[in-house]
């Protein structure tokens, strides 16, 4: 019966640090190290990640290129490091724009029902069955190529699994007691919403964000004939691998490693979404 | 029965959506810079020739006006031309339902059975060994992308080994079984993580379901209250998310088709798109949308039969 | 007598996220065969873990620290997993409190029924279904054989309970464990599920452990008493013993918490209640819920299905003034309270306070309107929004409708919290940090929260161990008395409206059959449908008529 | 025996197979055996010599061209007449959706004298005309089938006239063709058939040629030569008139700028390019069109990458912000490459380039508008003759304004139509080296270098390879041991 609020601000911290599960700690450490290791990118290495050099083409890894050097003679090692920058702001900023217009479409159409949620469902068939391509190429003629075009295609898209997922939780909360207590305390609809039904639906989006994160970079990567994504010369790990598929007989690493790279960090994701699932269902 | 009531409202709902994205995709499309008889003609040709074979197709008209006679044509069952092959768009297409069908049903077949075979592994050791490196498998993968892999099971299977043809499709359906393993098992390589950690996880909650404790508390034997309880218990999020997967898959092929060189309609429609092939994108998505809406049509009646609380 | 059971010693502990949680501390117990134990105790005193442990159901995180079980001798601790199989469902079964969650929900019933036959005598599933109907039709399943095809939600709570206790029942094991097998179910139906364990036990010789945390089920089932509190025991003895005579502490104030043995509250009287003008009154109340017309019955032309919960129902309340709303489980008592509150609309009838006609749906009502009437929900659990804070909760209403300024509302909640007699340092914490009585406490300070004139109360107290039941029920008496609180208590516990209110209304498949003052209404009720919920109220000084 | 079925993939799609209706490399490829000519270049395409036409005569003037056909079939069985030739050309010139017949402005009318004799009459003299009589488009259609089937019907299952008739199109996978019983060259072709494969990936196209899946892969990555020669694979480059080159807007800024052009020329490296992109297989440019072109001016040096100078010409071109936008065909690996390395280069020189990838359509239709500042891209020549390249490359009064450069030079452009008029090969020598000076020293475009096709045949293939027009001229000679 001890009060958790009470406690000294140490001890609480204490506390959460072992109410956190080992995964979400591991997976922390992962995407952090990332996250590190694209910011301290410069310290780490000593060559341009976009200065080519033909004269070092396709060298292999060893010597002053650790993990070898790519078809322009760019170090991969530095190239990895410095794509890990685009990676990690496409992971975030390619979820962004769909968590939103997603949860606030789920949530307006599971909380509201009725011939709004109707006309909302439309919409959403409609996105599902809508060709991807036509919007890709749509979106780039008219804004040209490169991130913005990418993380906007990426909203219109991709926003159907948040709503999905938003939107089957408020169907069950409209109805929950919390939430009818509110309303019958004179809260109004939007308030309601916000406050009340948001909060308590954003578990399993939290939890697919960390997976759709990854699938954004190797999406970026699979419609690169399209324009999207990063442009050359910019390192980044999805096209690094699309680079590198044509020398994978005779150059592997320019392909093989940033893969990895994007496995690696796959992981940390996957893990913090095991250990946020783990925390959150707890409910403390 | 009541219950199954909603396989006569379903076709209704489907018109709406059919329309709404044939109206899009061809406003999207025709606003997008690019001009298809110019492709046909290509680079070289006049500019008088290219206005003589627009007012042909009647691209020299409003939009709305050409999606007006599209539609009128479409009720007759006419999809229009393809411009890129000067011919009617049905040939274009029909042909190649068939390999994409094909290689989609095959590949949820393979996914379908690695998942049973890596979920339920994994849940009946739970904790153990077998169970984590399930897990870490299904996690790591996810960040392949499928034409890389695509890439390295031809360089090892096909090149190396010799085990699988590189590419195509075969006429028989035996021969395809063979023929589109590969390909089939990319999808599956693709899917089956997703797939096996949501029915993991759904494994892993029925099994500390009451009505699982109930059946302990009976002396029913653990394997008897996996097979017979917890398993049908656990299928329903999964069928479901299944779903969502084909709709990913049914106009995701693309790569794949690509990689493994099949003439599907992912590769028909992205030509299409690329070379602005006006009403083959218009055809080519509205058969894709129909099989999503067939898609959630049948998860729904799997849904139905599988659970007899659901009324939809 | 023969010693069927005896629990030595018994210590589990369980691991969490948050260290480990010691649930049983040493616990002793035996049980004779032919014998009825009883166990009772507050919620989380260990019940439920000491009764799983006789059959060996252990969570996976849990770890027996000592102790032994020993079933015939034998400890089941120790045996294999194959002799484990033989004696759960052969020597001994379980029935568990919630029926909906223990039957799995898409086998028909009679397979669940059958499987433990097919499985540990070898009978071929042909006659394991017709032995399963057989047992359907013991357990008093009226059409067996065509229930026996149905799925778990085709059937009502009760019916579930039978067939569960039947699949119990199926391989004839000496011992059935039944942890709180009637917490879930309505007054009626808890009577005649107590009927039918009693009648089986006398016919097959069962021996019967029966957890409940209520003291009149255990009197009425049992010989002896096990009293429980945080995972010790703190006394063993006859019934009688302990009731009449308990030698520990915890066991009297349990005992004094029983709603049947409570003195009802002060009552103002009759007269001056016909004097003051009515508060709320309500007149011709009709609620019709219409299912959703199916495409076919649209094309068949069939009409919706349509279900009348609330029919033609008028009461009145004075100032001060209590009502309780009774009746079994979908009679309609919660419609009430929604329309009341505005959730749902009344198709007909009106609804007026201080005389003056209200609107029928929330949107429809000024702010100001709205706040005089609030409603405490049945749930605890699950009123209370899981994401925020008690302070957070409280404060929300109060800054909605600008009760106060904003540097008052600490002050606010603090005297808040102090009327709902729960310590200020809960405000911190997140609702689903607190137990089911103080969120209950929580839900009802946010209802005054709002200085509400009229409060209703929909079974806030059906969840709630007696203990709690006992001080919330003071609290709303006091409430009363003082700020001249206007109440409504939908109940189906008979005990407890006789505790609080003046009047009582007995619903009927949404129509009142019965109306008016308490006293009167229990001792002469006309009905015979209130007569039989009269004689459904456990209690402890029945034990004598239950024997014969 | 076994039928000799060879199998090819190529990595774009056939669209048509009338040959009067495409620019494309594959439908060019499959027509180019699909349909005979009046006359047929050899192997390399250094000469022609007779095909359907056994001699020719040209007037003095050199406005009228006589052919004389000989005894030859159709696949169908019918007869080639004069009337078909006559009928082939009239439509392939005047017919309102000709693709290409741009090069053929100079005919005026085509006639059938008789039944073996036809007659072109030109409004000018035109030297390269005979050269164009080879080209595929030129391919001699029987008139009696395509009036009959129409236009839309011929082209999807044509009477042929080449050493292969057509068997069957499944579009976007593959044409089947069989070897034409009627072929006018006697024994010939020794092949049984011909599967003309569309495989878009290109290291899928090379995996099924080591896979034995295809026989001729046409277009692998540079990458993977060293491992198909190694596997056995003739895999050396077939000699092309590719110029691979940077294309900009002269009607636009910075582009508009001499200075700023030559800049840019100086500021390139050709040869690291070259190097870097083919691997050494291509050759850096010298001047605006392919070495592989008669009269191709051998004394004109490489430019040498000069930062210096570069940078002086930059100053002096007083461009205030010297950037430019570079768009990329999205999906083109060695564009990608290209674009990196001139950018690298010439951020040296203190210009930048934004790279911008984009779908090639949208690609086209930008550089076809003018709406671009520069842009990546490649052209090859159907013959040596250098007519043709410099009125797709440099004639500023032509329907594509010097390849969309917009480059128009009055100068240039009379040149060129002089040098076409001129018979003497010695004065259109001196005529063309002088029009190359000029497109070099104005920038016209930025002709980086000349790839070569990269092609990939089983060692059982005898007797084949790609000329520098995309066709397999001697595929009726090919064999498959
Ligand atoms: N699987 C578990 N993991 C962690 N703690 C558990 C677990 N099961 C039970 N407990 C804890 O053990 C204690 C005893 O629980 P138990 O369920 O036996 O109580 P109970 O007396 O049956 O209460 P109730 O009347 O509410 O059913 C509680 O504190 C509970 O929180
Ligand atoms: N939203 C609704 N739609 C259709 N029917 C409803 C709805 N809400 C309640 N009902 C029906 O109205 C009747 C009365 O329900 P109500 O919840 O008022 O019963 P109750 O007396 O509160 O029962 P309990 O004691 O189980 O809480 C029931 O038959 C119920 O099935
Ligand atoms: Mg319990
Ligand atoms: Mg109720």
């Amino acid at each position: 019966m001890s009060a958790l609020a009470a406690a000294p601000v140490p001890g609480r911290l204490a506390k959460l640090w072992s109410a956190t599960p080992a995964t979400l700690k591991v997976g922390g450490a992962i995407v952090l190290a990332w996250i590190v290791l694209a910011g301290a990118a410069p310290l780490l290495s000593s060559f341009n990640p976009i200065k080519v050099d033909v004269l070092n083409m396709l060298k292999p890894p060893g010597g002053t290129y650790w993990l070898g050097a790519d078809a322009l003679g760019r170090d991969v090692f530095t190239r990895i490091l410095y794509g890990a920058r685009a990676d990690l702001m496409m992971a975030f900023f390619g979820v962004v724009g769909p968590i939103i217009l997603g949860t606030l479409i789920g949530l307006v159409g599971g909380y509201l029902g009725g011939r709004i949620d109707m006309v909302l469902m439309r919409l959403f068939e409609i996105t599902v069955s809508f060709p991807y391509f036509v919007l890709v190429i749509a979106i780039v003629a008219v804004l040209g190529p490169g991130l913005k075009s990418y993380f906007i295609s990426l909203t219109l898209v991709n926003w159907v699994s948040y709503a999905r997922l938003v939107r089957s939780e408020a169907l069950v909360l409209r109805n929950a007691d919390f939430v009818l207590a509110a309303r019958s305390m004179g809260f109004g609809h939007l308030r309601t919403m916000l406050f009340h039904v948001l909060p308590n639906a954003l578990v399993p989006p939290a939890v697919f964000v960390m997976t759709d994160a990854v699938l954004t970079i190797v999406l970026g990567s699979s419609l690169g004939f399209l324009g999207l994504g990063v442009q050359p010369p910019t390192p980044e790990w999805g096209a690094m691998i699309a680079e590198g598929t044509n020398y994978l007989t005779s150059a592997w690493w320019i392909s093989v490693l940033p893969g990895l790279a994007i496995c690696s960090l796959a992981l940390g994701l996957s893990l913090v979404a095991d250990g946020l699932a783990r925390l959150l269902h707890t409910g403390s | 029965m009541d219950r199954f009531a909603f396989l006569l409202k379903r076709p209704i709902q489907l018109i709406p959506v059919l329309l709404g994205i044939s109206l899009i995709t061809f406003v999207l499309i025709q606003l997008t810079p690019g001009d298809p008889v110019r492709i046909m003609l290509g680079p070289k040709a006049s500019e008088d020739a290219i206005a003589f074979v627009r007012a042909r197709y009647g691209l020299d008209q409003p939009i709305l006006v050409q999606y007006f006679y599209f539609l009128l044509n479409a009720i007759r069952g006419d999809f229009g031309q393809s411009i890129i092959y000067r011919s009617p768009v049905g040939p274009v297409i029909l042909d190649r339902m068939a390999p994409t069908l094909f290689l989609i049903l095959y590949g949820l077949a393979l996914s379908v059975a690695f998942t049973l075979g890596l979920a339920i592994a994994a849940a009946r050791s739970r904790g153990r060994w077998v169970d984590q490196f399930v897990r870490l498998v299904c996690v790591s993968s996810v960040g392949i992308p499928s034409y890389f892999m695509g890439l390295m099971l031809i360089l090892g299977l096909c090149l190396k080994l010799k085990l699988f043809p590189v590419s195509g499709y075969a006429p028989t359906l035996i021969d395809n079984l063979y023929h589109l393993f590969l390909p089939a098992l990319t999808i599956a390589i693709g899917v089956t993580p997703i797939l096996t950690r949501n029915l993991r996880a759904t494994f892993l909650q029925q099994m500390d379901a009451d009505y699982a404790t109930a059946g302990r508390s009976k002396g029913l034997p653990e394997r008897y209250i996996f097979g017979r309880h917890v398993f049908w218990n656990s299928l329903l999020p999964t069928v479901n998310l299944m779903g969502v997967v084909v709709s990913f898959l049914i106009g995701g092929t693309v790569v794949i088709e690509n990689v493994f060189n099949i003439p599907g309609l992912g590769q028909a429609l992205i030509r299409a798109v690329l070379t602005r092939d006006y009403f083959v994108v218009q055809a080519v998505t509205l058969v894709l949308a129909c099989g999503i809406v067939i898609t959630n049509f049948i998860v729904d009646v799997v849904t139905v039969v599988l659970d007899p609380r659901v009324k939809l | 007598m023969e010693e069927l059971v005896r629990v030595e010693d018994l210590a589990i502990e369980f691991a969490t996220q948050f260290g480990t949680v010691p649930a049983l501390k040493g616990v002793s117990f035996a049980l004779h065969r032919g014998e009825a134990l009883g166990i009772v105790g507050e919620s989380g005193s260990g019940k439920t873990v000491a009764c799983r442990a006789i059959l060996k159901l252990i969570a996976a995180n849990a770890t027996v620290r000592s102790g032994r079980i020993l079933v015939e001798g034998q400890d089941v601790l120790a045996i294999d997993a194959a002799a484990l199989q033989h004696f759960r469902g052969e020597k001994a079964a379980m029935i568990f409190q919630n029926p909906s969650t223990h039957l799995d929900p898409i086998m028909p019933v009679w397979r669940q029924v059958a499987e433990a036959m097919v499985l540990h005598q070898g009978v071929g599933w042909g006659e394991a279904k017709a032995r399963a109907i057989e047992l359907l039709r013991d357990m008093q399943i009226a059409d067996p054989a065509r229930r026996a095809g149905a799925y778990p939600h085709e059937l009502s709570g009760g019916m579930r309970q039978r067939v569960m206790i039947a699949a119990a029942l199926a391989c004839e094991p000496d011992l059935l464990i039944a942890d709180e097998p009637t917490t879930a179910l309505d007054v009626t139906v808890q009577a005649q599920i107590l009927a039918l364990l009693r009648r089986i036990r006398r016919e097959r010789q069962l021996s019967l452990i029966l957890v409940s945390h209520d003291l009149g089920v255990i009197a009425e089932m049992c010989d002896r008493v096990v009293v429980m509190k945080d995972g010790a025991v703190m006394e063993t003895g006859t019934v009688d013993q302990i009731l009449t005579a308990p030698r520990h502490d915890y066991t009297r104030r349990l005992i004094a918490s029983q709603p049947s043995l409570m003195k009802p509250a002060a009552r103002k009287s009759a007269e001056l209640a016909a004097a003051t003008p009515p508060r709320l009154a309500v007149e011709g109340l009709k609620v019709r819920f219409r299912s959703a017309q199916s495409l076919t019955g649209w094309l068949t032309r069939r009409p919706a299905h349509a279900v009348d919960a609330v029919n033609d129902v008028s009461f009145t309340l004075s100032r001060g003034g209590s009502v309780g709303i009774v009746g079994e489980s979908g009679s309609g008592k919660s419609t009430i309270a929604r329309s009341l509150i505005g959730l749902v609309a009344a198709q007909e009838g009106r609804i007026l306070v201080d005389g003056k006609p209200v609107g029928r749906l929330l949107q429809e009502r000024p702010p100001a309107e709205q706040r005089k009437m609030q409603m405490v929900f049945q749930d605890p659990f699950l009123s209370l929004n899981p994401a925020m804070t008690v302070a957070a909760t409280l404060a929300e209403p109060l800054r909605q409708h600008k009760l106060c300024a904003d540097r008052q509302i600490p002050e606010r909640l603090a005297e808040l919290m102090a009327k709902v007699e729960l310590p200020a340092n809960l405000l911190e914490r997140r609702t689903t940090q607190l137990s089911g009585g103080q969120r209950q406490r929580v839900g009802i300070a946010r209802a005054l929260a709002l200085e509400p004139e009229i409060l209703i109360a929909d079974e806030v107290t059906s969840a709630l161990d007696v203990t709690i039941q006992a001080q919330i029920l003071g609290l709303f008496e006091r409430l009363r008395r003082e700020m001249g609180l206007t109440l409504i208590l939908i109940s189906h516990d008979l005990a407890v409206v006789r505790y609080l209110c003046e009047q009582v209304a007995v619903l009927r498949q949404g129509k009142l059959v019965e109306y008016g003052p308490t006293e009167q209404v229990l001792t002469h009720p006309r009905e015979d449908y209130t007569k039989a919920l009269i004689a459904a109220i456990p209690r402890l000084s029945r034990r004598s008529d239950a024997a014969e | 025996a076994d039928s000799k079925i060879l199998r090819m993939g190529y990595g774009s799609d056939v669209l048509t197979l009338d040959p009067i209706k495409t620019v494309y490399g594959s439908d060019i490829i499959i027509q180019g055996m699909m349909f005979a000519r009046l006359l047929q270049a050899n192997a390399d395409r250094s000469e022609v010599g007779p095909g359907l036409a056994e001699k020719w005569d040209i007037s003095e003037d050199g406005k009228t061209y006589t052919f004389y056909l000989r005894d030859a079939k159709f696949s169908d069985g019918s007869p080639i007449t004069a009337e078909d030739v006559a009928f082939s050309y009239t439509r392939m010139r005047f017919q309102k959706d000709s693709a290409y017949a741009a090069p053929f402005q100079p005919l005026k009318e085509a006639k059938a004298k008789d039944a073996k004799t036809v007659v072109f009459t030109l409004d000018r003299r035109f030297t390269p005309f005979l050269t164009l009589t080879e080209i595929w488009n030129t391919g001699i259609v029987p008139k009696a089938a395509v009036e009959k089937m129409g236009d839309d019907a011929y082209a999807k299952a044509p009477v042929t006239s080449g050493p292969f008739k057509f068997v069957e199109w499944k579009p976007g996978d593959r044409v089947v063709l069989a070897r034409n019983e009627h072929y006018y060259k006697e024994g010939l072709p020794h092949l049984d058939g011909l599967e003309f494969r569309y495989v878009a990936d290109d290291n899928t196209r090379v995996s099924m040629l080591q896979a034995g899946e295809i026989d001729v892969c046409i277009g692998y990555p540079v990458a993977r030569q060293p491992e198909l020669k190694a596997a056995g694979f003739r895999a050396d480059a077939d000699i092309s008139s590719v110029t691979y080159d940077m294309l900009i807007n002269h009607s636009k800024a910075p582009f508009d700028n001499l200075k700023f052009r030559q800049a840019i020329s100086h500021g390139i490296d050709r040869q690291a390019i070259a190097d870097a992109v083919t691997l050494g297989s291509g050759r850096p440019a010298t001047s605006i069109f392919s070495p592989e072109l008669n009269f191709f001016d051998k004394s004109l040096p490489l430019i040498q990458r000069d930062v210096e100078k570069a940078k002086g010409l930059l100053a002096d071109s007083g461009v205030a912000d010297p950037s430019f936008e570079l768009l990329v065909s999205a999906g083109i690996a060695d564009d990608e490459k290209t674009a990196v390395l001139v950018q690298a280069q010439l951020a040296e020189i203190g210009i930048t380039v934004t790279v911008s990838k984009i779908d090639s359509t949208s690609v086209w239709t930008r550089l076809i508008d003018g709406d671009y500042q520069a842009e990546l891209n490649w052209w090859y020549n159907e013959t040596r003759d250098p007519d043709n390249a410099l009125r797709w490359c440099a004639w500023g009064a032509g329907d594509n304004k010097s390849y969309y450069t917009r480059y128009n030079n009055e100068e240039v452009n009379k040149l060129i139509d002089e040098a076409a008029g001129e018979t003497d090969d010695a004065k259109r020598g001196a005529l063309y080296a002088q029009i190359q000076k000029i497109c070099v020293d104005e920038v016209a475009q930025v002709a980086m270098f000349h790839p070569n096709w990269l092609n990939g045949y089983s060692p059982k293939v005898k007797d084949l390879i790609l000329n520098i027009g995309l066709q397999f001229s001697e595929i009726d000679q090919t064999d498959l041991v």
